[in-house]
């Protein structure tokens, strides 16, 4: 949908695009049967600055997206159409090595389930340092020093001491910001998190999303914020990204989209999330939430969960269309309110 | 333990040799090879032996160790021994002169060694020797008639060997022996015996040194039977040094030997188990003598320039005992058949590469008294197959070979003669056991066949055919008993008329060749695997070398 | 975390998913395996070659491998003895197509023993592992038993089974079995244990069925997949076993053609240039067991859903969309 | 504190399998048709004398009581003497355990340095062609009978190119040995200097160290690749390749994180091969314990057996124990 991401215009707050996805496609190869979608025809336009909340359920391909803008699809997946670029880079033609020195020195990851992630063997100073090492080119003393700046500035209560712990040592609200600060150690342009907070206690959950938000909004560093929990944008986030079985269902600034979602689906999700039975009703409208179902090849993905379902729907696949300014969304049929 | 025919006799194949001999299963133990001292290597006057096995025990009363003949020979001296002259088939080396002499003493032709003079009465009953005066034991006692009396008295005194030795000699009691004179030493008997002489040249009647074997006995041990198991008290050219049994015995010559101090200052004798090894070793130059090779071995050896390599006609023999109180082996047209049914020339050629001569006896047929003439075996499977019918086998049968794992001919042997056997409806079933119960396996005489090495000590049809033929003796392996046989025998030891014994048997052998209580199969030759330098090789009938032979 | 939206199915995970091979046409799979995977064909193969060998022996060894020909002994590699001959003059290319006879079969006896007493107990172990009384200490006495086999040193133990038995063929299946029966025993427990955690077998033990019933009925069936895979996997180690054994002299005796006991036979010969009677047993019974452990590797693959699932896919991505009847996955 | 504390734990458990392991063996041993005390005085013995043999080994008692004797000197360290050499079980092993451990130690370090690398690099060349030939090595070598191996090296190397020692043991004989210290041949030639023995045992190593190396390289390759697949994939590796990490890096983490497993194969092959390379051993002359043990079985001398039984018991409980060791200095989390 190059003609979507093509005339999409700047946003007055943002000066020029740090990363751009064009009709991004990633397949993988089935057997027997057509290959399977993993992402479809993703266009996405972040600005310096900008944090972008991207929302989806798992399995929809939020992951594989942070993965494909760092050109780590798993084997044997590829992207097969589309590009990324980079601060006008197309990552594309970039060799494995000058992507690799990307990784982590522009685009950082921020992951979830860190514990998990980090590796059991080497100490949280070691772990920081080898990105520090890697990537600046820093010895050892000026490394150790700056993991002991890095994890002040995450806030780590004894840094000096957690600098020599393991993972396993750790709470789960410590080990996640390691990985935050890590993430930052090369003051990277663009950061993806990646459902950064799920995996915490709510208190600590708010207390590291703020740290994010302060720590990006500092460094002026652009960010996708990836989350299942649509509530969570709403405080954090600059505009917001809707996907749905690999395919980005709507994009709108904050305000926007909270207030005038045209998805169903983003419908049915704000309406999952909320507690006010007096809003659900306003969302949902009188229609009511057909039985769970997997998503569609043929026509709209979302045809076997949506309400709105129509015949064009079932036969006819939408495009992502610039519904209003700036407001992009993938439906024939745009949930459209008085 | 009265009569001699109740005695096990030395025989060559006992546990050490077959541990030893061993390529493939009885590899037994290669143990670290230590403390060759510095000063042996290479030197010009120490000789390095590869063998199979050190001695296990020094007390020849008990051991027949193959190492344990060398550390003997070595070690001690008897009172007489065989006059060498030339080999007739290799011309540097020596044999024992054992044929019969009719106008010697005792129709053998010897030397004194430790008896300066000696006499044997005309009616056999008594032999007197005057000993050499002055010789000096290695503890310095100088050797009287004593010692040989004491020598004699714990033979009577512990069994063993010993005891057989008095008894193939007819002495009944210690007091037989009696010291004459300072240096006189007289041996008596009842009846006459033709070993009476022939008796003090063996390998086995060495002479001790009583003053120092009393001193160290002492009461607790008046025979000093631990002393000289690990140590040696005797008049013999060289002393031990060292004993660290699987490993090496060093042996040093002595200065005060009465005949002259030896060539050779030092003997290294290496345990080397497996014969590979010590082929190997030999070629490489690391040692002086390997000894026990097997025939590939051997003949791969004679391409090698800096070995000699000479085989010789031994008294070495190996057959099959056939079983006779196992059916079928209780028929004789069954065993005749059996030996019909062996491919013996082709055993010799494959198996021994023809290092070996045809069994065409049941004695050496190096010794006197030897007859050659009854062996009509040639390999004939009708006949074979003739005499099975009239022993109504004629549909052939199933039996058991048991061989002995630790010996490598005896396995092909097996498998050639299974082969043979297989074409007149015999099924052998092949058993091999490991070389350590081997010896349990012969001596049960359960075995239908079994495989059995051996060698005759002493060089006298009487002594040979007895041990393997009269029903009585311990090592008739084959249970075989023919009352002609032992009657011959018994007449043969009853008397000292050499021609008459001869004749005797003769007579004995015609038997025994004709009843087939075993299956013939072969001579093995002796040989002496050596660095090309090194001279003076002697063959003896008790198979052993003995280092003061040897110079450079 | 308020709600979620679920249940829908993991794009990352449809590969997988799609590898799951069709029940019908599973020999049509397997030849698509072999294909797709040559080393497995080739593993079949030279299985297929040995058993073919070993049955067809008779007809194809020019010479009775165990009539000696002393006249031609230590014969060159030529014609017409094509692996030279022994030191006996015993051919050694019949004796080398003969042997599989006496290899396998024990090797496959001494597994399948193993296997079976091995499944039995470990059953036993395993399925007594969570009871109270008498029924743990039937599971501690079987595990601590297996302990301590598997605490000796393998071939030490299994010569003494042999010394103990006696020299025979069902000693040797013995000690093969012996040595080999803890590896099932604790497969086979541990594959109870947890098959006993599922929900049937559980509902089926509170229905109350009896002990015997369930084991027999629910428990052995379902663990019995990894076992026949391990059995596979275990032939290979089984021959050589077995050749070690006769190698030692504690084995299958001579002369009957047996690859270890031919190589003990022409040991002594190496040393003075006749190579032949040890070198081309050895290389067949080399290739046996590279064969078997090929043949392992697939069983391996295969039993294991995961890894059947990859290659399944994998075959079917090699034959390519067209051929696939639609809508197979 | 951990540590010690497991170290008791396991202590206690060994005691009783150690006895258990010492019951089976005697009970199999005493199985073994032979009778010690006829073998042991050989053709000559007379029926008092084995009488007084089987008083003086107790083998007048009944079973239970011998076993009980023979725990009773084992816990004194008197593991009795083998009648084939004469000499005491312990001074026996004390010469020909080293021997072992010298082989097994040195081929296991070869087959380790062999088959840790192309584990790595199978596992990291994915579906290459390299990949192809790192697994066949596995296959092939897994399937070497390694008695037959050692016999086509010696073939090789020795009688064809004559380029290493004779397959006779561990030194030549007309080297002079270095004075005993820890039994190794090579660490005692260093002790003392001898570099002239040094270099001959270093020789008469290659080939059974070889034979030995390559075969057991398999299994080390094997289980390293199949781990170092698993912890490539692993999320830790990910999200070192997401930090931009060098392969190298990432590889030498995956590589960190499978030493466990690679540790657990070393130490059961090494359990194994104390009697397993008995094969080996023979061929190549080597003198070892294990077939100082074959020898024993094969030939009724029942207490070889029982000692090398329980000397690789109390090996294999030192090797857990280093192994266990080893896991705490590597892994943080068994701290």
């Amino acid at each position: 949908m190059s003609e979507a991401a093509n005339s999409e215009t700047m946003d007055q707050t943002v000066a020029e695009p740090l990363l751009e996805c064009d009709g991004v496609y990633v397949t993988f190869p089935r057997y027997g049967a057509e290959e399977a979608v993993a992402l479809r025809d993703v266009s996405l336009t972040i600005s310096r600055g900008e944090v972008l909340g991207l929302v989806g359920e798992s399995g929809s391909g939020k992951t594989m997206l942070a993965r494909a803008i760092m050109r780590l699809i798993p084997q044997p997946g590829a992207i097969t159409s589309g590009s990324v670029t980079f601060e006008g880079t197309n990552l594309g033609e970039l060799d494995p090595e000058a992507l690799r020195r990307m990784r982590g020195r522009d685009i950082a990851m921020i992951i979830s389930n860190p514990r998990g992630e980090l590796d059991p063997l080497q100490t949280v100073g070691q772990q920081i340092g080898n990105v520090l090492r890697y990537h600046l080119d820093l010895n050892s003393k000026d490394v150790r020093e700056r993991a002991l700046d890095l994890l002040k500035q995450v806030s780590i209560p004894d840094p000096q001491r957690r600098l020599d712990a393991y993972p396993h040592e750790l709470s789960g609200g410590m080990a996640q910001r390691v990985v935050i600060a890590i993430a930052l150690a090369c003051s990277p342009r663009f950061i993806i998190s990646d459902d950064a907070t799920s995996g915490l206690d709510v208190t600590v959950q708010a207390q590291v999303l703020e740290l994010i938000r302060k720590l990006v909004s500092e460094r002026d560093t652009s960010m996708m914020f990836i989350t299942r929990d649509i509530g969570i944008t709403a405080h954090y986030c600059d505009r917001i990204a809707i996907i749905y079985a690999g395919e980005i269902m709507e994009v709108a600034d904050r305000g926007v989209f909270f207030d005038d979602p045209l998805h169903p689906y983003t419908v049915l999700l704000l309406a999952a999330f909320a507690q006010n039975e007096r809003l659900r009703r306003y969302w949902l409208g009188e229609d009511k939430v057909r039985e769970n179902s997997g998503p569609s090849a043929v026509g709209c993905a979302f045809q076997n969960r949506c309400v709105r379902v129509q015949q064009r729907c079932l036969a006819e696949h939408p495009v992502l269309t610039e519904h209003r300014p700036g407001h992009f969304v993938r439906c024939h049929f745009p949930v459209e309110r008085p | 333990m009265s009569s001699f025919r109740d005695f096990p006799l030395p025989n060559l194949n006992r546990r050490n040799l077959l541990q030893a001999a061993s390529a493939t299963a009885a590899a037994t133990v290669m143990p670290r090879i230590l403390d060759i001292p510095a000063a042996y290597a290479q030197a010009g006057s120490t000789l390095v032996i590869a063998a199979p096995a050190t001695p296990q025990s020094l007390d020849c009363n008990f051991d027949v160790s193959l190492g344990t003949f060398e550390a003997i020979a070595a070690l001690y001296d008897g009172l007489l021994g065989f006059e060498k002259i030339p080999d007739a088939g290799v011309p540097d080396a020596r044999r024992e002169d054992i044929a019969f002499h009719a106008d010697k003493p005792g129709g053998v032709n010897m030397v004194g060694k430790l008896a300066e003079s000696w006499e044997l009465s005309p009616d056999a009953k008594r032999v007197v020797f005057k000993l050499r005066e002055g010789v000096m034991s290695n503890w310095g006692n100088e050797l009287t008639a004593e010692d040989v009396r004491w020598t004699w008295n714990r033979a009577f005194e512990l069994g063993g060997l010993g005891a057989f030795y008095t008894a193939v000699t007819g002495l009944k009691k210690p007091e037989d022996i009696k010291v004459e004179d300072k240096y006189v030493v007289s041996f008596n008997v009842e009846d006459p015996n033709p070993l009476l002489l022939k008796i003090h040249t063996n390998l086995y009647t060495p002479v001790y040194d009583s003053v120092k074997c009393k001193a160290e006995g002492g009461t607790d041990d008046p025979w000093a039977r631990k002393f000289i198991e690990n140590n040696s008290a005797g008049f013999g050219p060289y002393q031990l040094q060292q004993l660290v049994r699987g490993q090496q015995a060093v042996f040093q010559a002595r200065a005060d030997y009465y005949g002259g101090k030896p060539a050779i200052d030092t003997v290294v004798f290496k345990e080397v188990p497996t014969s590979a090894s010590r082929v190997q070793l030999l070629q490489g130059g690391a040692v002086d003598i390997a000894q026990y090779l097997q025939p590939l071995e051997i003949i791969s050896l004679k391409n090698v320039p800096s070995v000699a390599v000479e085989t010789v006609p031994a008294s070495f023999m190996i057959w099959i005992e056939l079983n006779a109180k196992i059916e079928p082996f209780d028929n004789v047209d069954v065993r005749r058949a059996m030996n019909f049914a062996f491919p013996q020339q082709e055993v010799i050629k494959a198996v021994y590469q023809d290092l070996a001569s045809p069994l065409n006896g049941c004695m050496p047929n190096i010794y006197p008294g030897f007859s050659g003439e009854f062996y009509d075996y040639e390999y004939n499977l009708d006949k074979a197959k003739e005499l099975l019918e009239k022993a109504g086998h004629g549909g052939g049968f199933k039996s058991t070979l048991a061989y002995n794992a630790g010996d490598p001919v005896q396995e092909p042997i097996a498998i050639i003669y299974q082969s043979a056997l297989r074409k007149i409806g015999i099924e052998l079933e092949l058993k091999k056991v490991p070389a350590g119960s081997f010896y349990n396996f012969v001596t049960d005489r359960k075995q239908p066949m079994i495989f059995y090495v051996d060698s005759p000590w002493c060089p006298d049809p009487g002594y040979s055919l007895t041990l393997y033929f009269d029903s009585k003796s311990y090592v008739n392996y084959s249970n075989y008993v023919n009352a002609d046989v032992d009657k011959l025998l018994a007449e043969m030891a009853a008397t000292a008329d050499e021609s008459l014994r001869l004749e005797k048997a003769k007579e004995a052998q015609k038997i025994i060749m004709d009843e087939a209580p075993w299956t013939f199969v072969c001579y093995p030759n002796y040989t002496m695997a050596r660095k090309a330098d090194l001279k003076g090789w002697t063959y003896y009938t008790s198979n052993n070398i003995r280092f003061q032979d040897f110079s450079r | 975390m308020t709600s979620q939206p679920q249940g829908v199915p993991t794009l990352q995970a449809a590969p997988e998913e799609a590898g799951r091979p069709s029940a019908s046409g599973s020999w049509w799979f397997f030849l698509a395996v072999l294909r797709a995977r040559p080393q497995f064909a080739l593993g079949y193969g030279i299985v297929l070659l040995i058993i073919l060998l070993a049955i067809f022996a008779p007809l194809i060894a020019p010479f009775d491998p165990q009539q000696a020909n002393p006249s031609a002994f230590l014969q060159p590699p030529g014609w017409p003895y094509l692996m030279g001959t022994d030191a006996t003059g015993l051919d050694i290319f019949s004796r080398v197509i003969y042997a599989p006879r006496i290899d396998l079969a024990i090797a496959l006896a001494g597994t399948l023993v193993s296997a079976v007493f091995g499944s039995i107990f470990g059953s036993i172990a395993g399925y007594y592992e969570t009871k109270r009384g008498l029924g743990t200490l039937v599971s501690g006495f079987i595990m601590r038993s297996s302990d301590v086999i598997q605490a000796f040193p393998v071939f030490v133990f299994a010569i003494a089974v042999v010394a103990v038995l006696g020299q025979s063929l069902q000693s040797i299946i013995l000690a093969v079995a012996f040595v080999n029966a803890p590896i099932y025993l604790r497969l086979m427990r541990s594959q109870v244990l947890s098959v006993r955690r599922l929900r049937y077998v559980e509902a089926a033990y509170i229905a109350g069925t009896s002990d015997l019933g369930i084991l027999a009925r629910h428990v052995i069936p379902n663990a019995m997949a990894p076992v026949l895979a391990q059995l596979s996997v275990n032939i290979g180690w089984a021959i050589l076993l077995t050749s070690a054994l006769s190698f030692i002299g504690a084995g299958v005796e001579a002369p009957t053609p047996e690859w270890g006991s031919m190589i003990a036979m022409g040991y002594q010969n190496i040393i003075t240039g006749h190579w032949w009677p040890s070198i081309f047993p050895g290389l067949a019974l080399a290739l046996t067991i590279f064969g078997f452990s090929l043949v392992g590797a697939s069983v391996e693959v295969l039993a294991d859903p995961v890894r059947r699932g990859r290659l399944a896919g994998e075959v079917r991505q090699r034959r390519g969309a067209n051929v696939a009847p639609a809508g197979q996955v | 504190m951990q540590i010690l504390s497991y170290i008791g734990r396991r202590l206690i458990f060994v005691a009783p399998q150690l006895v258990g392991i010492l019951l089976v063996t005697f009970l199999l041993l005493k199985l073994i048709p032979g009778d010690p005390a006829v073998m042991m005085l050989g053709p000559f013995a007379t029926d008092e004398g084995l009488a007084r043999l089987r008083t003086e080994l107790g083998l007048d008692h009944s079973i239970i009581k011998q076993f009980g004797i023979y725990l009773w000197r084992v816990i004194h360290w008197d593991l009795g003497t083998s009648w084939q050499t004469t000499m005491p079980v312990t001074s026996d092993l004390a010469q020909r355990f080293p021997a072992t451990l010298e082989l097994v130690t040195l081929s296991l370090l070869l087959a380790l340095s062999i088959g840790m690398p192309l584990g790595v690099i199978g596992a990291r060349s994915k579906n290459g062609i390299i990949r192809k030939l790192v697994e066949y090595y596995g296959l092939a070598a897994g399937s070497l009978p390694d008695f037959w191996f050692g016999l086509v090296l010696i073939f090789i190397f020795y009688t064809i190119l004559g380029v290493v020692p004779a397959p006779l043991g561990r030194i030549d004989f007309t080297i002079i040995p270095p004075p005993e210290v820890t039994g190794s041949l090579l660490i005692d030639s260093v002790i003392s200097g001898n570099w002239l023995a040094l270099r001959n045992a270093l020789g008469h190593l290659i080939l059974p160290v070889l034979t030995l190396g390559l075969i057991n390289a398999a299994p080390i390759l094997k289980m390293t690749m199949s781990t170092m697949d698993r912890m490539l994939e692993a999320d830790f590796s990910r999200y070192a390749e997401m930090c931009g990490l060098p392969d190298r890096v990432v590889a030498r983490k995956a590589l960190r994180n499978s030493l466990p497993s690679v540790i657990t194969i070393v130490s059961v092959l090494y359990g194994f091969l104390i009697g397993g390379a008995v094969l080996v051993e023979i061929v190549f002359s080597w003198g070892g314990a294990g077939q100082y043990a074959v020898q024993g079985v094969l030939n009724a001398d029942l207490n070889p057996v029982l000692g090398f039984v329980l000397y690789s018991a109390i090996l294999s409980l030192v090797i857990y124990l280093i192994v266990d060791l080893i896991y705490f200095a590597i892994d943080p989390r068994t701290r």
